[in-house]
């Protein structure tokens, strides 16, 4: 159990292509952290630099209090599930957990108490006669699992362990690694392209972009309090609303306008917009801070848009309205808006984000 | 569009075909053993009944143990044989290993030598080959052979090798490095034995290969024949028993390991497994 | 686990590669060439430099051409390589087509007979062969040896249509019979004309290994040879200088086929397309 | 344009086996039909029946006033849009919309004219001289789209088009497709294994399952009202809770109770349950109408729970817990409910199913 310290990692390849620009995180003792992002963010690429399966082009990596930038995998004692298991085919799920203990020369009692203990804690006990063939999918991700907690590392990392599983199970599974890990107390790093699987399992999420971090913070402040256009719109399906347009006084408050809105700005929020009065702005709000009023009546912060996209998922609709930008509202199922016509929608400005145009930084976390 | 009808008729259809594939693959090899066990007289009777009927006699078998020749060109095609087939692999794997951890490039290259050491004209090649081992004083060597015999078969074996490492995913062994054993502990723990399969499936492609060689053989040899060299040299003066008698000892091994290698056969391996 | 320094070593290593795998390659070729230009006291002097050197002559190549064997050779080879090239596409292609619709059955079948032909020893099956053949008349005869060839290519060009057809997913002649065509105008305007590069390739591959085959020519061929036979022949007879004039007309339409062929090549193909 | 009137379909295969079971089906002339079901349902059988693709074994097939069961799919008259586009690779996207026409023998002039119509339709017009591959993902699924309409068919048969999409495309797709089909007012069949995307598309759903056709319904009856709780637990995610337990009289009001609860049946159901007093049944409830109430004050209708899994999606959150059996509830994100905890589930009888432990039936739909 040890804390893992990022320090201006950098990943820059033979061919020139800088992957990782110099990250700095901390990842506290016993902590379950999930790194997530869109494809290409590099959060495997700084996965495997802290396994040691690719080489860190400079900064530092510290597990506890050692500088392991340049320890081979064997030496770094982590222990990692890979997002295709990697369970050695000709082994039995027995010696598959017992390999690494083998490989350290540890005593057969020894060995034998803590395969023995995992297959316990992971239910087990009756595949460890198996081959890796005969286990159900869900069984062979157990044994991907104990294999690591065998070997009572440092740290664990996650390499989307979950992604061949199929829904029903994947929810399982994540619980039950969440339990895992909240036992053993052991650091873990997992890192998924799921933002549901990151929100649920997370204590804390790190966002990553284009191997830059965007944001590190708990999931519900993730989603209340992104930092940026970046996480607004990556965190939440349907994704945030964003709109353009200019900041201006109007009377004593400041109002949000394009061509298409004028809305109001509440007083909590002012405060911080003062210097961008009659400059360009984006403002977000996510789909289900938009209702849909139907009653036709003109009001303060209604927007009137012609439905498009009517997504019905049962419990709610998703509406697609267009006034200007395209603006998406989650409702309730029966909700009576039709395609192709007129709908009121009413901004709960209270919820409102806004937005740097050119640096995406959210303007109202104070 | 398939009804019941149908699929009865196409079912006797694959019987049928399946029953044909067989009478053709076997019946030059029945024809092969009974001319080996046929008297002259019937088989140069106008009207002679050949697979089945009269006139059955050993001599020929006879004379083919009691020539002193068999025994010698036997030794050699096994020598032969089983040395390629150690040489090919040793030297095939670790090439074979690491184009299959390095990429496309390599991979190209293996190909394109693979296919072109397979479509050039062998009487062409040969020609040149011997040209060279006279002056190396190779023509009528074991090792001459095997050289020769290694030419052929190396691209293949490590086409098929590469297939087989290739099917080995990255993380395996990255487990294993995780899990605390070195490059060379894995190779030897994980890489190798997931392997085998692929490898004893090269071995014995290869074994086949050079058991069956006949061409570089011709060329390189002037003395001592390899059991295929027999056959033909029987066949070229008229003794078309003798003949047939060795190749009935030729087909033996390959049939038993025909029958061993059926069942792990796979499409992807006769990419590089085919002759 | 990589550095830059282990980029551009793993570079020249790979360009280093290339260059042997070419020079092993070219090698041959180019002594062959030599051989065919080189004086005979040139060729017998001990310490005679080959490749480069001094005694060339054009004697050799005036033999060839005008000693009237050349060319009723180079017809029969022709000859025998395109029949036996457009027979093996007629034939194979309905077969290949109806398998690629069908199923694992008879995929399994084909890739046994394939198996088989490829790995049974030419000199074992060449005899019964042309003892039947014999008896039929065949001996000695072009269409005896197109028939031999076509047992020897039939397999394979089969497995690369199979592999060429399976690759016109089923729903593109489902959508023409939706978009009103019949199952022949399907056929005719679809499936025929998609599959078109992978039946070329077929049909470039059976020609080479047609042209280039010598066991069964040899077996079959009493009086007019084959342009390998005739290699084959010259050399027997001491002939060498003659036999490297024949080897290389022989390898002038295999670079040029395999360099048209080079671009198509995909590993997929290879599974049948390779020797 | 034309009705497609499906009457005791049967499908058996030569093996034995019966994927369609004798179903009825009439697609009204004009209607968007979605076929929906699990995988194995039989839906792209029936599809492909309709199409003339697969053998009908038994039964009538109309198209129109047409019996079709026998005419190949060449005299049907009808177009089909298949999961992989089935773009002829060798053609121009003119000629891949062309080839129909021209096997019809249609004049030049007419075909042209169709063409560049349905290219206009489908903003296809800068794409017509190239060939497949260098289409996007999404212009070929337009391609194949095109391929349809220009026929000008009697109906229009999809089998998972937009499977091959991503999901933002594949929101984009839909709209597009509902458009075309209502402008044409062609009748169209569309097969999906994606609920979403059959209660967003379809005029009305027809659910599927092992070959037998569970309810045929719009959209909204299909969520609220399930004809049995095959229906009810396949559309709607999470699942409705399906809780096992007796009825029995309680004062005035029936009740439903197992070991772990106790709870009312409102009194506009009970009509329907009087005969299943003191009987097994199945109570059915969607994860929305049951909300958790951490006071800790047992009340009328609330059963006592562990929480287990607890899946956090931004906008609320999916709490497992375990009372019996599991119940899954849809929460607010902010519910302070947490794992291995104690919460409160209030059930909202009103909105209960009552289904039949043995045919599956709802009880409570009169």
């Amino acid at each position: 159990m040890a804390r893992v310290l990022l320090q201006k990692i950098r990943k820059k390849y033979t061919n020139g292509f800088e992957a990782v620009h110099g990250i700095d995180l901390e990842v506290a003792d016993g902590e379950f952290m999930v790194l997530v992002g869109p494809s290409g963010c590099a959060k495997s690429t700084t996965l495997r630099m802290v396994a040691g399966l690719e080489d860190i082009s400079s900064g530092d990596l510290l597990i506890g209090e050692r500088r392991v930038n340049d320890l081979s995998p064997s030496d770094r004692n982590i222990a990692m599930v890979f997002q295709d298991y990697a369970l050695y085919p000709h082994m039995s799920v027995y010696e598959n957990m017992a390999y690494g203990l083998r490989i350290r020369k540890y005593k057969r009692e020894e060995i034998d108490r803590r395969v023995k203990k995992a297959a316990g804690i992971l239910g087990l006990e009756e595949q460890l006669e198996r081959k890796p063939k005969a286990l159900s999918g869900g069984q062979r991700q157990r044994v991907a699992v104990g294999r690591a907690i065998v070997r009572e590392p440092d740290v664990f990392l996650f390499d989307e362990p979950l992604s061949n599983l199929d829904a029903k199970l994947r929810v399982h599974m994540r619980a039950e690694i969440i339990r895992i890990q909240k036992a053993l107390g052991t650091t873990m790093i997992y890192v998924t392209h799921d933002q549901v699987e990151a929100m649920t399992m997370g204590d804390r999420i790190c966002v990553l972009n284009s191997g830059r971090i965007m944001q590190v913070a708990a999931p519900l402040e993730l989603y209340d309090f992104p930092a940026n256009r970046f996480v607004a719109t990556f965190i939440g399906s349907p994704a945030m609303n964003i709109i353009r347009g200019q900041l201006k006084k109007d009377g004593n408050n400041l109002a949000f306008m394009n061509q298409t809105m004028k809305l109001t700005v509440p007083p909590g929020k002012s405060g911080f917009l003062e210097s961008y009065n009659g400059k360009e702005i984006d403002l977000g709000l996510r789909p289900e801070h938009i209702s849909i009023d139907m009653s036709g009546k003109a009001a303060a912060d209604v927007v009137t848009g012609e439905v498009g996209i009517i997504e019905l998922m049962g419990n709610e609709k998703i509406i697609h309205a267009v006034a200007g930008d395209t603006i998406i509202c989650r409702t309730d199922p029966h909700c009576r808006a039709e395609k192709g016509r007129p709908a009121g929608m009413v901004f709960n400005m209270d919820k409102a984000h806004f937005f740097d145009p050119e640096s995406g930084m959210n303007l109202t976390l104070g | 569009m398939q009804g019941n009808r149908r699929g009865i008729w196409k079912l006797i259809l694959l019987y049928l075909s399946l029953g044909m594939v067989s009478l053709i693959i076997l019946y030059p090899i029945l024809l092969m053993l009974r001319i080996s066990l046929i008297s002259p007289e019937e088989f140069f009777r106008p009207d002679k009944a050949l697979l089945i009927g009269p006139g059955w006699t050993l001599e020929h078998w006879k004379g083919v143990f009691g020539s002193g020749l068999l025994w010698p060109a036997l030794y050699k095609s096994l020598y032969i044989a089983t040395v390629t087939t150690v040489m090919a692999v040793l030297l095939a794997a670790p090439a074979a290993y690491v184009i299959s951890r390095t990429g496309r490039r390599w991979k190209y290259i293996l190909i394109m030598s693979l296919f072109i050491s397979r479509m050039f004209p062998e009487v062409g090649i040969a020609l040149p080959v011997s040209v060279r081992f006279l002056s190396w004083n190779l023509v009528d060597t074991y090792l001459g052979i095997v050289l020769a015999h290694l030419i052929k078969v190396l691209p293949y074996v490590a086409w098929i090798l590469v297939g087989t490492f290739e099917a080995i995913p990255r993380s395996l062994e990255e487990a294993s490095f995780v899990d605390g054993a070195g490059k060379l502990a894995t190779l030897r723990r994980i890489v190798f034995p997931v392997s085998m399969p692929g490898i004893a499936v090269a071995a014995m492609l290869v074994w086949l290969e050079s058991w069956n060689e006949f061409t570089y053989a011709l060329y390189l040899t002037v003395s001592e024949n390899t059991l295929p060299l027999q056959t033909y040299y029987y066949l070229n003066r008229g003794g078309i028993f003798n003949s047939a008698a060795y190749a009935t000892i030729i087909t033996v091994p390959v049939i038993v390991m025909t029958f061993i290698l059926q069942r792990h056969l796979k499409a992807g391996m006769l990419a590089g497994g085919v002759k």
